[in-house]
């Protein structure tokens, strides 16, 4: 079992949740963070003071899969995540972590069943 | 897609759907029926003033013409102006509500609680036209009555000048109609959170339409209370005592909401989501009291009425500032924190507590009913919150137990009212006694009425949300949207 | 670190600042210059009316000394301060229109919205100073014409009393002012979320300088449309649908915002970032509209004028609450959930429905108006989403096409206009036909030029901001900074 | 579990209790003693006006008797109830600062920006009518003195009408006072971020109780900068300027909040966490602008009054909105961006420029005084910004240095004031010199008594919060409560 | 040393955390996020656009434990994190992931005993 | 390749940043969240419940690198995210998670490279 970590811009959330479904990725997690990349944040400016807003919104998607399913909710990532053919600064990244359990809280099933 | 047909689950809502519906097609229907008319008849009953007609000396000519002498015309004028000015402070109080209860609740409940108060304010105009005005004034055939109608506003010919009373019909309505969905809406913050949004809007249908008419025009319509010598100057009573009972009969037939009280009943409290609305919403009410209790002068022409409005506003200023300083003192005392939102309601509970008696009460009386007003409201929320009534904008220690507070405090400090001969109707006593007990009557009419309405609600199902409606949040499970969108679904989409 | 001198990229921008500037030392130059004359000069023109003169009789005596009757002395007084208070409650709405715009759109975009609102009433205010006053009131010498200027109102002695209007010139001008911002503010939020805020200045100026006060002058100027009967009391067409219609023009041209539309063109909807502000907006927006309507009286001294003023405030609230009842229905009916966007949107339909005839219709129209409006405003949102044309918060629905429902709606329901004879100067079509063809005259008026003015934008590339921009949102690209900095960027650290 | 005994770490904040209490019992001791004397002396005192007493010519006749001609009655009529309207919309800028503050600050300051906020108003009003009104306006005794006391106004008889002035007590009164809270509630924002709750509170009761009214008196009492010829209309001085500077002395003796300037010195941005709520205080003030500035005209009744305070009403709008388009472009091109909060400030500058002088300069100056103040408030704030004074909302450059501004632009472009005779007081160097020395007398004083006010503060340990406090919040350390509890929070779990 | 993630009901966090003491499991990290499971999302309407709004408001907990802590704190999850006896769609799930170190900021202590 | 989290102040991010900027660590993800921790809570107040607020604002940061810029990193935070000299109670923790794989979504690359 591995989860899986993907930042992506928010506006591509609703193209990634369609590519996930075609590979039959219905559950994750989502949630609003920004991040600092090598994408180059926009010139702030506050009462004066220019800085570099290098932190821009992005959203990040949690996925807990199966072996099996690990390439496949990366291609669909790739897939809806990416802006235009060749991409953009700034289109964000996927982690793959080892996860040792999985447990449904409803009913208390463990392992790969209860992903 | 479009869907004409609702699955059988919802059938409370299609029927209410039903009703609205008629409401729609009467409007249409009356559009044509008054296109028909419209060249004859109407053209008859309305006048149009035109602006251009109206410079120079013409007004007065006019004026004169319509029987009308210079004086008549000068507080005619201002009677109708300023009378129309203060139904505008008390409308935007709507807003002030609205943010206060919003501010007080979570967030997943907020655009149920915003759909509330903008739906019981159009409902309330409706029915308050068709029925309530009616009710509440049905004119001096019934003196000292309990009960009465005068037919419907809507088909009244509003046009011409109301000598008798010296303002526009129109004006009054409008000021009238203020406060009936000021009492209305009180209500929606003791319910929040877990309340059927069709059940609310026929609750509020029932409120404005007859609830508060009746009882209003026991006092202000001159029904049987006005004749006992009971005094309620701008509604203490009449309006927030009405609102709050009403409100807390809402809350004990509903019931806490979830997880407002643990397994071992333990109070487990339930924070608002943005003290900010709650905050301006306090700020918008105080501004709008200024047209609800100076308003209530009605006649402000000449000086000593201009005198009287003002000090009205000074007595309701004080009242609310005591108001305010109290209750944050008392919670500061008891809780060890200056707790903002009893600050807040301090102010509410000031402005409610001086609403019957601003007009006669000095300015210490003033101070030392806001003072009290702070204190019950904090109390107050203790109590219900130990008898686990649960009303999460405490909308009945604000306008219930200072609605109360402003009738008996008006027997306390206020200035005997006296018989045209100009002698005291009553010994200090005798005034105490009489404020009390119409108090009561008034209270224990929109609780109980209250109760029954709630009580069907409840039988037919028509009351409260599912536990899992309720847990989602209503926003979501009554109308099928979040209030704040996270950037993620704001970000453009939702599957 | 401060830096004087822009990045070429940006030359558009500097053309702006430029320009900018140059009010900004017109400004100073202005103050020299008035310094230098200021001794002589300035004394004569203007007369500081020193409070402690005026108490007692003194008025009266100093009103006789000018050839003023005592009757004009009440009518100018109570004419001048009514039209003052219904000033200011117009342009609070410029707050509603605000908090309207914002709730309905991504947080992305919210400093932008504001940004645009605050400069288009100050730039507005600044340009119909200068131009736009003197455009829309030439004066008698135009009458029945179809263009006229009367110089700039700034340079106007403005001091002496207006008797032939029988109002002060500068609470005239602080009316006048704050409905030509109205018009300008309603564009703004059809056009949110991918307009260039350069853009939206350079066209809000044209809007309120130009475009609003020759189709102004047409009917409230006393132009070809005012003789030839044209009835408009308050601007349903004249400044709702003007800015609804300018409002399409730019949505138009601007094309929807980026993922408004998926691939296979399915609608995606982009909801608001705050329904509370939404919903405050539309509360103010309500109790602005009594400065709009009751106050294009403008004469309101004199019973009959009260009457017709408070007359007038009665049917425009039916007519609100009618609409927000229906389009709450319809939605809930043809959506299967009460839709609170609609129920706000409802509101301010059967307000600009009632805008054109408040003063001429019986309440039961008023209730027709309201309703109907209602009805369109649910429609005309559906419609607008199937022909793909993007307008964020509706307002083509609820300015456009219920502006023009107003116009029409007089004709159909209003009192058929008399001449001074007091016979009708039509019979029911030929009221009807006139309402329609000059309605359709105002709003081709408006959406040509306007298209005209953001074709000329798009050539020069001024129009739309870029994609990238777009994504990151107007608040970051265009004004640099977030509306709603998370904590941990508020907690104080931005590198 | 409720302690009714505070920690002995807590002692000042039981002291503060303590004198809240007193207020508290006060209140119930007088209501008993008020209760007393109800009978006899109260009915004496207050004259209830009955509505129904007062329709048709009855106003008149009872005028009559009172020895008030028509006119008086007309004028007082007048004079009162629009002096009332505009108290009301004065006291509706406290919820404009309220937005404004929070909106520009972070969110964990916010329950504690709006408890200041809604404490300082009712303090404020508490103190002012004990003490600060008395001292104000201690009558013709004092002219051209330097301090005076007349009395307490909560002990008067403000029933009698009042035909010197020629408008109510009260009204005067409610006008005054919300003048008093505006000074007060300036210091808010300056101080946002690190200041003890209980200090504020204590430093709110002096300013508005003693500071405020002293250098008042001076000006609008009657005092000696009358008497020298001082020209300051609505406060840009007496009202503004005192805000400013005592905000200057607070922010400079609290010093920077923690992480305002990082080690390196080098100056780091916290921005505010809300930017709708600033903007919409920014459209509340200057709503409520309308009545602080025109209002100041005090008599409104005739025709050369009701032209004045539409004039006045006419310069004011022009100034915002120069103010509002120089400060953008001025921060465009040093930024590079348009800078919404400059452009927000610039509003708040133009009005603030303006306020002394509304009532004697042209259309020209008064766009020229906006546009200046809009380029002062921009350069100020850099200014403050080097010189490491942390003003978080810009209390300084908008209340203070505009204030000083308005002060020296009346001598500017002013009307020179003239004598009885009618001849001018000064030449043109004169009328500045004299303006110039005045500004500067009220903006030491209003320095010099903060500066020792916020100084025995800081001695005694009740100006700053510890770092870990200010770190975590005033919200949660000084109140406890978040202002925005998270949904984890809000959802109904608070362990 | 694990990582254990959970996403739970927000009305459930009050529940879950009481749990937690029980089994002396004091420290945790809580976000908010948003879930789409299994769970049947409400029906949604925008501008007459029903949609799925399948995106359900979620808490979730991040705890970092030592290997004998692991079986006590998901029990606990489980035991305060169920809706009633069976258990609803949407309660949750429990990941657990491996975790190489722990460092405590304030003393740099590191690994078991700095959880 | 590891996945660093670390809970820091909020007033801390600022210094931390720089902190990682010196060890030329650029790319990270920052997310708002709560915790609970030895950290006394403030008592908080609502209606007359006192009840402690253990629940803290605090700031999470995400930070995928590889091995040998583990220990540079975690030297940063601690540099960047200790309070004073001696660091208080509350500054935190930061957890190191093992990693499989890292993909840059813009360009699909896979691996250390892509971090
Ligand atoms: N090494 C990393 N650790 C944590 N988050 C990262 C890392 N690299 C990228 N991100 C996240 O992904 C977002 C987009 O990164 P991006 O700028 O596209 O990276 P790149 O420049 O490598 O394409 C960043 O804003 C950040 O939130
Ligand atoms: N495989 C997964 N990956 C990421 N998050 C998940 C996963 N499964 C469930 N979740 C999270 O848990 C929440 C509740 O899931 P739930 O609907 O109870 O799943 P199930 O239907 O398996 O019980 C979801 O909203 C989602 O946030
Ligand atoms: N074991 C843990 N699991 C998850 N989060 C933790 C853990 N320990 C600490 N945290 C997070 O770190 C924050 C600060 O912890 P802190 O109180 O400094 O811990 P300590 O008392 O060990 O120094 C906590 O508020 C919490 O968010």
């Amino acid at each position: 079992m591995k989860l899986i970590i993907a930042i992506i811009q928010p506006a591509k959330l609703e193209a990634v949740k369609e590519a996930l479904t075609q590979v039959e990725v219905y559950r994750l997690t989502v949630m609003d963070c920004q991040g600092f990349g090598r994408q180059k944040g926009q010139t702030g400016v506050h009462r004066g003071h220019e800085f570099g807003v290098n932190l821009l919104r992005k959203v990040q998607l949690q996925i807990a899969v199966n072996e099996q399913f690990v390439q496949p909710t990366i291609d669909a990532i790739l897939a809806g995540g990416r802006s235009g053919e060749s991409g953009e600064i700034g289109d964000g990244k996927i982690f793959v972590l080892p996860m040792d359990d999985c447990i449904r809280i409803r009913t208390g099933e463990r392992g790969s069943e209860a992903i | 897609m479009i869907q004409f047909f609702r699955a059988p689950g919802t059938s409370p809502r299609s029927w209410f759907i039903a009703t609205l519906l008629v409401v729609g097609m009467l409007g249409v229907g009356m559009s044509l029926a008054s296109v028909a008319s419209a060249q004859d008849e109407q053209a008859a009953t309305l006048e149009v003033i035109e602006a251009p007609d109206a410079g120079g000396d013409a007004v007065v000519e006019e004026a004169a013409a319509a029987g009308v002498t210079a004086d008549q015309n000068f507080e005619y004028t201002i009677n109708t102006l300023i009378m129309f000015i203060c139904a505008v402070l008390v409308l935007f109080m709507q807003a002030g509500f609205a943010m206060v209860e919003v501010g007080l609740n979570s967030s997943k409940n907020t655009v149920n609680i915003l759909a509330k108060n903008v739906l019981d304010l159009s409902v309330g105009v409706i029915l308050f036209l068709v029925v309530g005005y009616g009710l509440m004034y049905p004119g001096s055939d019934y003196e000292g009555g309990y009960f009465g109608f005068s037919g419907s506003m809507v088909t009244r010919d509003v046009d011409a000048p109301n000598l008798d009373t010296g303002w526009s019909n129109s004006a009054d309505f409008m000021f009238q109609v203020a406060f009936a969905a000021t009492a209305a809406t009180i209500v929606s913050g003791a319910v929040a959170g877990r309340m059927k949004f069709v059940g609310y809007l026929i609750y509020s249908g029932v409120l404005t339409g007859l609830i508060y008419p009746i009882s209003g025009f026991w006092k202000w319509g001159g029904g049987f209370l006005a004749e006992a010598g009971f005094q309620d100057f701008a509604g203490s009573v009449v309006v927030h005592a009405v609102g709050g009972f009403a409100g807390l009969a809402g809350a004990m037939l509903l019931g806490p909401r979830i997880g407002r009280y643990n397994a071992e009943g333990k109070s487990v409290p339930i924070p608002g989501h943005n003290i900010t609305f709650a905050a301006l919403g306090v700020f918008i009410l105080w501004v709008g009291w200024y047209g609800f209790n100076p308003g209530s002068q009605l006649t402000y022409a000449g000086w000593a009425n201009a005198e009287a409005t003002t000090y009205i506003a000074l007595t309701t200023t004080l009242s609310g500032a005591a108001g305010c300083i109290v209750a944050l003192a008392t919670a500061w005392v008891l809780f060890g924190k200056p707790d903002l939102t009893m600050a807040l309601n301090g102010v509410l509970a000031g402005l409610v507590g001086i609403t019957a008696n601003c007009d006669r009460v000095d300015q210490l009386s003033a101070l030392a009913i806001g003072a009290v007003a702070g204190l019950i409201v904090v109390l107050g929320t203790i109590l219900l919150d130990k008898i686990k009534i649960d009303d999460p904008v405490g909308a009945f220690p604000v306008h219930g137990m200072c609605g109360v507070w402003g009738g008996i405090a008006t027997g306390l400090f206020g200035v005997i009212p006296t018989d045209d001969a100009g002698a005291n109707l009553f010994d200090r006593a005798g005034f105490i006694w009489v404020q009390a007990y119409s108090t009561a009557i008034i209270c224990v009419w929109a609780f109980s009425t209250m109760l029954i309405v709630f009580g069907v609600l409840k039988a037919i199902g028509m009351l409260r949300v599912s536990a899992e409606e309720e847990q989602a949040g209503l926003d979501i499970s009554e109308h099928g949207m979040h209030a704040y969108p996270s950037d993620a679904i704001a970000g453009g989409a939702i599957h």
